[in-house]
């Protein structure tokens, strides 16, 4: 409970970054924090007490393991925040050369 | 309890990388987050997330301090206009509250439902013959995901290479 | 082989276009277009025929468990009345946008790219259409999402990325609220398929998860389809892309990720009750007025559309807002319409500034002497947007308001009527300064579009002057079985269920 | 410590890294086969390969890198993975359904079990490797552009 609720302020800490600051990469780096708080957020909700990694061994019976779906999504959420920050910093490169700096305020071209 | 260490280094290191002024220090401590994240997942009995996250980390830390490095990393000085961040706390506060308020509802912390996933560990080795159960459901019981991942990443690639091609456009010949 | 099997074969065709694209687009010449014209051809022609197939099936649902595996464990696609409906919308416009852009991308470098990502948002809409499954859901909507992004930039110049950036980092913590729903729903119910999902939440006590939840959605999704306080990146994004897929965005993308996903998981999922229903309602007027008032004073012919379209949406979410049969009917052929014209009048916008070179309507003028086929097809869809009759947006407009009558919502029923008369107002000044008037000297020798370009905005055009034939009783099936699905509300679960275990 | 992407680094990190970097591809490889019986799999072993030429890359210098695998051939290998991840998939059609896992299931434990996991696992990793650098010969190619 107390650590589903850390979780989240992590990923608060995440959205301000990205709602508050006006600095292409450190909206990225907000983006970037949000998602290690949702994986993570996953992974708590199947963890159990006692539980052993979702491995069979060869020895011991396959009960009492941790809840191996929530980590089979978070890998494909993994990747899917991968392929989301690498694009999203080449779009920033790309505005880097275009206006020399990363600032967003200076990059105002478009209005609301 | 070494979980909720854990997760209080990660807030404020987060913090941190919000809000230093120099990029490169930034970045720094979104790695420090991400490693934490690493070693939480290795607590949480999750060893496939934790090799993942590992490596993607690195990737992850490298492209971004080449994107960083050698470019303006001098102060940033923000139009910090006082409403708009008390608006964004308030949102967030809001958040919050109800998060705290809808989480007692859910199934206390190490005791979940596990109903679908009990056939998964009861079946997943003779069905599917994988001994890591993760393995067994994210290629066979949901390979579909997997492709849908897959598909993702191909996406980002060709999307990441289209972004940085140039030129963008042909010249228009002016009649 | 069976009927069954057409299924997979909406994502399996346009991903195998996509990797083909990739793969031989370089080295033999024009090849990437012939694949995609053949893959959203034979995509369209399968959507027609699963409505077919679709009429004979059992319980007009048809389920597919992929890999063999019974529906909670594995993933199931799910062929019901309102995700065919949708398929049709969405293969119908990515049919007519892939035609179009034969012509229209030569004014880019790069062709190949540009097939297969539009192939992989194709792909995206398609999956996240069929799928039964919560989490394979989101997956889909992330590449439908990622293309788009990429696209947005296609051309590379400094507005685009801007505004590609901005969509970017919306969309993305739009889908960090989605995946924080899904884990919270996951927790509950421990299960991710939606049948399943339903079933177990319909027997289980809350207080505070569901609505929770249900918040959690309405942000991600509502950013996904620009409901007013989330629509801050469409003005920016939709006109940065290229027209033709700007057509795709405004006219398929947020319908898709944001009204459908909305609609499958209020009323399928969730169980809408009084209080959803009356938050999208509030919602959807808000951004009805909202969206036509900003789009009054655009100059910039794109910009003006995609205000528009916030206009537009704010109808749909409306007329399904108000639950009743006659608002869903209203709501859901609005959508079919909006898609039609709004798609038909940025393929104009990209008409226009294909020939001119410009998209600002104070510069244009006179344009309808030297390219009248552009000139007709826009004045059918301005009319069509504006509710003036016999167009289809004339009918589907009369529908919503009508059923807000019947409900006694008269004060959403004058909004609506406003709205109408203000998104006139707007399109008069379009048909005034782009096509109406004096011609400027520039522009003295443009020539009309390439064939290509104009089969596809005359075939849009026939279908927004024949549109409202779809109210009659005999193709009226199209519309009344996606209402069915959407007022059968939670019991679609046992519906599922019972025929995935057929 | 200069980090020029053209010629490299210092003699130390260039000897180090003739001693590694082919521990690193292997390493990646065994985690890609041994998907379905220890923890890591496509991805995860996909990332280290990408990883390995990261490392040549930057120690060595952009050409050393891409006399190896070129931006053209590294996205041309990631169709090729792509489309192999979708055949498996398709192959599930022999049996009569997508994504079947038609394969004999073998023995647990060994490394020719499961069935296509293993065939998706090497389909996986051969896309994500490749795909990962030429993301990243694409962020720095362009870089050099100017």
């Amino acid at each position: 409970m107390i650590l589903y609720f850390l979780c989240l302020m992590l990923f608060c800490v995440g959205l301000y970054g990205v709602l508050r600051k006006r600095n292409i990469v450190k909206m990225i780096i907000g983006l970037g924090i949000m998602e290690y708080a949702m994986n993570l957020f996953f992974v708590l909700i199947g963890y159990r007490f006692h539980g052993r990694a979702p491995i069979d061994a060869k020895d011991q019976n396959i009960f009492n393991m941790v809840d191996p779906l929530p980590q089979a999504l978070v890998l494909t959420s993994i990747v899917i925040g991968l392929a989301i920050t690498a694009l999203v910093i080449s779009i920033a490169i790309r505005i880097y050369e275009k206006y020399g700096t990363f600032d967003i305020t200076k990059i105002k071209r478009l209005k609301g | 309890m070494e979980l909720h260490i854990l997760l209080i280094f990660m807030i404020f290191a987060a913090i941190v990388a919000i809000e230093v002024k120099d990029l490169l220090s930034s970045v720094i401590a979104v790695g420090a987050v991400g490693f934490a994240l690493c070693l939480a997942f290795l607590v949480l009995k999750a060893p496939d997330l934790a090799i993942t996250q590992l490596v993607v980390e690195i990737l992850c830390l490298i492209i971004l301090i080449r994107a960083t490095i050698n470019k303006d990393l001098p102060l940033v000085i923000e139009g910090r206009w006082i409403f708009n961040t008390l608006s964004t706390l308030g949102f967030i506060a809001v958040f919050l509250l109800f998060s705290w308020l809808a989480l007692k509802e859910l199934p206390r912390f190490g005791e979940p439902i596990m109903e679908v996933v009990k056939k998964y560990l009861q079946e997943g080795v003779s069905k599917t013959g994988a001994v890591n159960i993760v393995t067994a459901v994210i290629l066979d019981f949901r390979a579909y995901d997997t492709l849908g991942e897959a598909t993702v990443l191909f996406t980002s690639v060709i999307g990441i290479m289209a972004i940085l091609r140039r030129p963008g456009r042909k010249k228009k010949n002016e009649k | 082989m069976n009927n069954i099997t057409i299924i997979p074969l909406f994502v399996i065709i346009p991903l195998a276009a996509a990797f083909l694209t990739s793969l031989v687009g370089k080295f033999i010449k024009r090849s990437s277009e012939t694949i995609i014209f053949i893959s959203s051809l034979a995509l369209f022609a399968f959507s027609l025929y699963a409505r077919f197939l679709l009429n004979s099936a059992a319980g007009k649902i048809m389920v597919y468990k992929i890999g063999g595996w019974m529906p909670p464990f594995g993933i199931c696609m799910v062929l019901d009345g309102l995700s065919c409906f949708m398929l049709i919308t969405v293969n119908l416009i990515a049919f007519f946008v892939a035609v179009y852009s034969l012509s229209y991308m030569e004014q880019y470098t790069d062709k190949p790219k540009f097939f297969t990502l539009f192939s992989l948002m194709v792909c995206g809409m398609n999956g996240l259409i069929i799928t039964g499954d919560l989490f394979n859901l989101f997956v889909f909507l992330e590449i439908a999402s990622i293309a788009s992004y990429a696209l947005v930039a296609f051309g590379t110049e400094a507005e685009e990325l801007e505004a590609s950036f901005k969509y970017a980092i919306m969309g993305s913590v739009a889908s960090a609220f989605i995946f924080i729903g899904i884990a919270f729903l996951y927790s509950f119910a421990s299960t991710l398929n939606m049948a399943d999902m339903a079933r177990v939440l319909s027997n289980k006590q809350n207080e505070w998860v569901i609505p929770f939840v249900g918040v959690l959605f309405l942000m991600g999704f509502g950013l996904k389809s620009a409901l007013v306080p989330f629509h801050a990146w469409l003005p920016d994004a939709h006109p940065a892309a290229p027209a033709s897929i700007s057509a795709m965005l405004s006219g398929v993308l947020i319908k898709t990720l944001g009204v459908y996903s909305l609609i499958r998981i209020f009323f399928n999922i969730i169980g809408a009750t009084q209080g959803y229903l009356a938050v999208l309602m509030f919602l959807g007027a808000i951004s009805m007025i909202a969206g036509v008032v900003l789009a009054l004073s655009q100059w910039d012919f794109k910009r003006l559309l995609a205000y528009h379209s916030i206009s537009q949406i704010g109808y749909v979410i409306l007329g399904i807002g108000l639950g009743t049969p006659l608002g869903i009917l209203g709501g859901l052929f609005h959508l079919f319409n909006h898609s039609v014209f709004k798609s038909l009048l940025f393929l104009n916008s990209g008409a226009v500034d294909y020939a001119t070179g410009t998209r600002d309507l104070k510069e244009t003028g006179g344009l309808g002497k030297l390219m009248p086929v552009t000139a007709k097809t826009n004045l059918v869809a301005s009319m069509s947007i504006a509710g003036i009759p016999p167009f289809n947006g004339f009918f589907s407009k009369a529908i919503i308001i009508i059923a807000c009558l019947e409900k006694g919502n008269f004060g959403y029923a004058i909004c609506a009527v406003i709205g109408s008369i203000l998104t006139l107002a707007s399109f008069m000044k379009v048909q005034k300064f782009a096509f109406l008037g004096e011609i400027k000297d520039k522009f003295k020798n443009i020539k009309e579009v390439p064939f290509t370009m104009l089969f596809p905005m005359v075939c849009l055009a026939v279908i927004c002057i024949f549109g409202g034939l779809m109210l009659i009783p005999s193709f009226r099936f199209f519309l009344d079985d996606a209402v069915a699905v959407i007022l059968k509300g939670t019991s679609y679960a046992s519906v599922v269920l019972e025929a995935a275990a057929k | 410590m200069r980090n020029n992407p053209e010629t490299g680094m210092t003699l130390i990190v260039k000897t180090i890294t003739r001693l590694t970097v082919g521990l690193i591809l292997l390493f990646g490889i065994y985690i890609i086969l041994h998907g379905h019986l220890s923890p890591g799999g496509g991805f995860a072993g996909g990332v280290i390969v990408a990883l390995s030429f990261v490392h040549l890359m930057l120690a060595f210098g952009k050409d050393v890198a891409v006399a190896r695998i070129s931006k053209n051939m590294a996205s041309n290998l990631e169709s090729i993975g792509a489309m192999m991840f979708l055949l498996v998939a398709l192959l599930g059609f022999l049996g009569g359904s997508f994504f079947l896992n038609i394969l004999a299931k073998g023995n647990p434990f060994n490394l020719f079990s499961a069935g296509t996991i293993i065939l998706s696992n090497i389909s996986i990793g051969i896309k994500v490797g490749v795909g990962l650098f030429a993301i990243f010969l694409a962020l720095v190619v362009l870089e050099k552009s100017k």
